[in-house]
């Protein structure tokens, strides 16, 4: 397997998207929002309850491919607990790794997914899951779909 | 250089490259085929000599301009065997030609209640259309069923279908996901007997297999070039001349018109009617030299070359654990798509790409019939003149390996 | 090949031609114009390396072909300074541009009794289109007159024209028949003033001298490849992103769509909600190499070359006698078109023909201005960066000898 | 000057093109038509007395290039005093000349516009004319335009 093609599929990400985490509907959610992919057709739901400022459970629904459903999955184990504000820090560091490559400073799953910014074409797989749940903080109804930006 | 089949893949210099660096392996043909030299060199001299923008020229680049263009609508004419070169409008695709008929022939034609019936398993492009041209009359939009994972038109669920509402029967001839081929000349005839218009995308089927507008009896039939060894941003439309001449135009401007004034126009008869402004005549004139190169390797063969291709790799294909595989198991188009238990098309198309396997993974502009089918993606593919039998091992091996990984 | 001034016409091999005997000397620049090599070989080298279906494709001719596409539409963007990519939507050229602005935009939002503007100088092209929607919608379409042969726009008139039931004024920036550079950015300002959307064809500018859409302050803009040194089948609509995402769809098919139902559909944003189907990437990206070129040139200093030309033409011509010329004395676009006192512009260009100088004659698609007028054709000579001063000299000659032939 | 460029534009049709014949309107007319050529902007308008079967009186009125304008002119010529099939069978031979361009066997002004059908694009100018006066026989009120047949 070519260097590219192993640091895309981390071991990280397959073991997310084998195990998804906080998969499934969450009964006490207070915030939810929808993600689509239109171009390849991912879905992704987020549910989230949050409790102040702050994300008290969070969980994720959809399908996708392994980048998107691992994205996913990681993204609930990051967020969970974390505030409003240290979750929209979180996506753009997020969002500076898929693009650029560039590891972040401090070790971080989120890491794993350096090797998305070879695949142009995925990274609107590795940031969908994110922006429902940005959405959903925001309660913004709209749905979220990876075309009005671009990434 | 001649179409032959012998070392046919000199013919497309783009095959000869590595990817990955493994050969290319070229399966993505449904999505859009590769052009022989033949077609590109055709281009390239028509641009190197001759020219100039069609019709009203009177000197000689203009007029040698003018000749290829008419020329290429008669070769177009012959390949489809239409009645009068009049009756092939030049669109930019399939896309663009389905628009053409739902908008014009549709605006005059249906009403708040008329029935459009198409088929669960058409293109966003044999859909769409006709979804807005409802919206705007107030008819509805009906579904002939697609009997499941074999992928067959319902044809028992025609009699209760074929209500006196329905007013137009628009279908695919070839499904682009399901690989079936579909009984165009039935169809037609029986929406002939109601009065029913009958409009076919032949998307599919154009470069793949012998298509002739009369023996299938239908009014309209939509294609594209690039899809049949040609180059992007060419298509066509035909249609009976008497529906043609009783359509309002669609386009405005220069070309189409028979006389303006600054109160209103008049129209000229098809084909100038539907091409307004100055027409794709380049590209154009490189559709009829595919024309040549199709009928050069025989559509007869080339449907027997892509079908026995497509059979074996179903047949290949099957023997993989998990895998579902879409449309009839009896004959087929020139394609295969199937999903796996577990590993998402994008993950397959992903891993075969390393391999220099060039697939297509997802919904195939078809999600009303993944959804219905349960899948929101499949991998597809897709074979044309120049694939032969040993690309199907690499396909075969680039799967295994993908599903070995993701075990 | 870069695009150089030098030996500028060893880029255009088809100028290397004799016609009846005579050098050719392509005079009918206005109507298309030729392609230099850098461009042709662009389309080439895609065809022979890259060339796959764009979008939702993972294998690498997809995704090289995707970035190419994508790549011509920035390259597009920044050469009119567009702000956004999404603001540059492909079509097939000028016409189809207009046609898709009036019937999108102009079906959301005309209602009967609002007025559209237009001027007297419209190509059928920027005339048609609104007569069109303007049936559909109940509008009424008025025109800004010309001020006769010097074929001015009568700006006077503008403060009784733009009336409050002015929803719309659309004009052309250079006219093709006249050669009169109208003042855009006047224009949109005063328009803009009173929020009326502005729509510019600037068909016979764009090739021909900078076109700045944030200067001139238009929220569309429409035009064509072929008639800047591109291929045809290629051209652009930009629009204002605002008002492109409030604009519901044209067509409708593949890639413009963000879900499909069997019940309705959901649209993605600007600019794949208004490219259904496959779009012509090939020739898209042929236009990126077209830009390249023409800014290699330098647009200000092809600007004066052709304008240059065109005077020098203007007064060589108007020693002949009999001759009448139309369009204004001063700066003037790159063409001049003429009549001659009892010999008709079609026996013009058929004896131009004969000494190798390839002109155009007719209405031009300008019927209602020639009426106005009190004409029913013109000869039209037009230049590009190619054009060289002694072939005004075979002009001249040309006309000279058609004279003595007739009188 | 070339051999097709003499031969399109022969004595007898720069004749009729300086002077045509029967032009103007026709006070007595019966029928009339109009004809026109859209891509090149020809106009072409026919007015005849049909006296029974006879085409007692004809005249043209329009405008166009050379060729359409003696064209125009020579008909009126070869028309007057035909009756409507023999009219009918002159324009066939007409066309087969301006499409072929063999001349006829016996002699006949008509033969000076064989040099058209060197020159496609003009035959249509050759033709409006005789398009609008057989539909003037006709009583057809559909105006003539060459667009609708390909010559
Ligand atoms: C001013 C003007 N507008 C519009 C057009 C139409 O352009 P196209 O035929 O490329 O669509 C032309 C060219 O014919 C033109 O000169
Ligand atoms: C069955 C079918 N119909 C329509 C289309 C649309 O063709 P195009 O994108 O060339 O307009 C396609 C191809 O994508 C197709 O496969």
């Amino acid at each position: 397997m070519s260097a590219d093609l192993s640091d895309l599929y981390q071991n990280v990400i397959l073991d997310h998207n084998r195990r998804p985490r906080n998969r499934g509907k969450l009964p006490t959610a207070n915030r939810s929002a929808h993600g689509d992919n239109p171009s390849c057709g991912d879905q992704c739901d987020v549910f989230l309850r949050l409790d102040g400022d702050r994300i008290a459970e969070i969980t994720f629904d959809g399908s996708g491919c392994a980048i998107s459903q691992a994205s996913a999955s990681l993204m609930t184990t990051q967020l969970k607990g974390k505030t409003t504000t240290e979750a929209e820090k979180l996506y753009k560091e997020f969002h500076e790794i898929v693009t650029s490559g560039k590891e972040p400073e401090e070790i971080s799953d989120l890491a794993a997914f350096a090797g998305v910014h070879a695949f142009p074409a995925r990274i609107k797989c590795a940031t969908l899951s994110w922006h429902a749940a940005l959405n959903a903080i925001k309660g913004d109804a709209a749905q979220a779909t990876t075309e009005s930006h671009k990434d | 250089m001649p179409s032959t089949w012998d070392s046919i893949r000199d013919q497309f210099p783009i095959l000869a490259q590595q990817v990955n660096g493994h050969p290319l392996v070229y399966l993505d043909n449904a999505a859009t085929t590769q052009k022989p030299l033949s077609v590109t060199r055709a281009l390239d001299r028509f641009y190197a000599l001759d020219n100039a923008n069609v019709h009203r020229g009177l000197h000689a680049l203009s007029m040698r301009s003018t000749d290829a263009y008419e020329g290429a609508r008669s070769r177009v004419r012959a390949f489809i065997n239409a009645e009068a070169p009049e009756e092939i409008i030049f669109t930019r695709g399939t896309t663009e030609s389905i628009n053409l008929v739902a908008a014009s022939w549709g605006s005059a034609n249906l009403r708040k209640g008329d029935v459009i019936l198409l088929t669960e398993m058409e293109h966003h492009s044999n859909l769409v259309p006709w979804q807005l041209i409802a919206q705007r009359t107030g008819a509805i939009v009906r579904y002939v069923p697609v009997t499941g994972d074999e992928g067959l038109l319902d044809l028992a669920s025609l009699d209760s279908l074929l209500t006196p509402q329905v007013k137009v029967l628009a279908f695919t001839h070839v499904s682009n996901t399901l690989g079936t081929i579909n009984p165009a000349a039935e169809l037609c005839a029986r929406a002939r007997k109601l009065g029913i218009v009958t409009v076919v995308d032949a998307a599919q089927s154009i470069g793949h297999m012998p298509v002739d507008v009369r023996a299938i009896g239908c009014d309209f039939l939509a294609f594209s070039g690039h899809k049949m060894a040609s180059v992007t941003g060419i298509g066509v439309l035909y249609g009976r001349r008497a529906l043609l001449d009783a359509m309002p135009p669609w386009q405005g401007g220069g070309g189409m018109i028979s006389s303006v004034d600054f109160e209103g126009s008049r129209w000229k008869p098809s084909p100038e009617r539907f091409e307004a402004g100055t027409p794709n005549f380049a590209d154009a004139v490189a559709l009829g030299v595919s024309c040549d190169f199709l009928d050069g390797l025989g559509r007869d063969k080339i449907q027997h070359h892509d079908g026995a291709l497509a059979k074996e790799a179903y047949d290949r294909l099957s023997e993989l654990p998990g895998i579902r595989i879409l449309g009839p198991r009896g004959e087929r188009g020139g394609l295969v798509s199937f999903a796996f238990d577990g590993v998402h098309a994008h993950d397959v198309v992903t891993f075969a790409d390393e391999d220099g396997v060039a697939l297509r993974g997802g919904h195939h502009c078809n999600q009303p019939l993944m959804k219905k089918l349960g899948l929101t993606s499949t991998v597809r593919a897709s074979f044309y003149v120049y694939n032969v039998r040993s690309e199907i091992d690499a396909l075969v091996a680039s799967m295994a390996r993908t599903l070995k990984f993701f075990a």
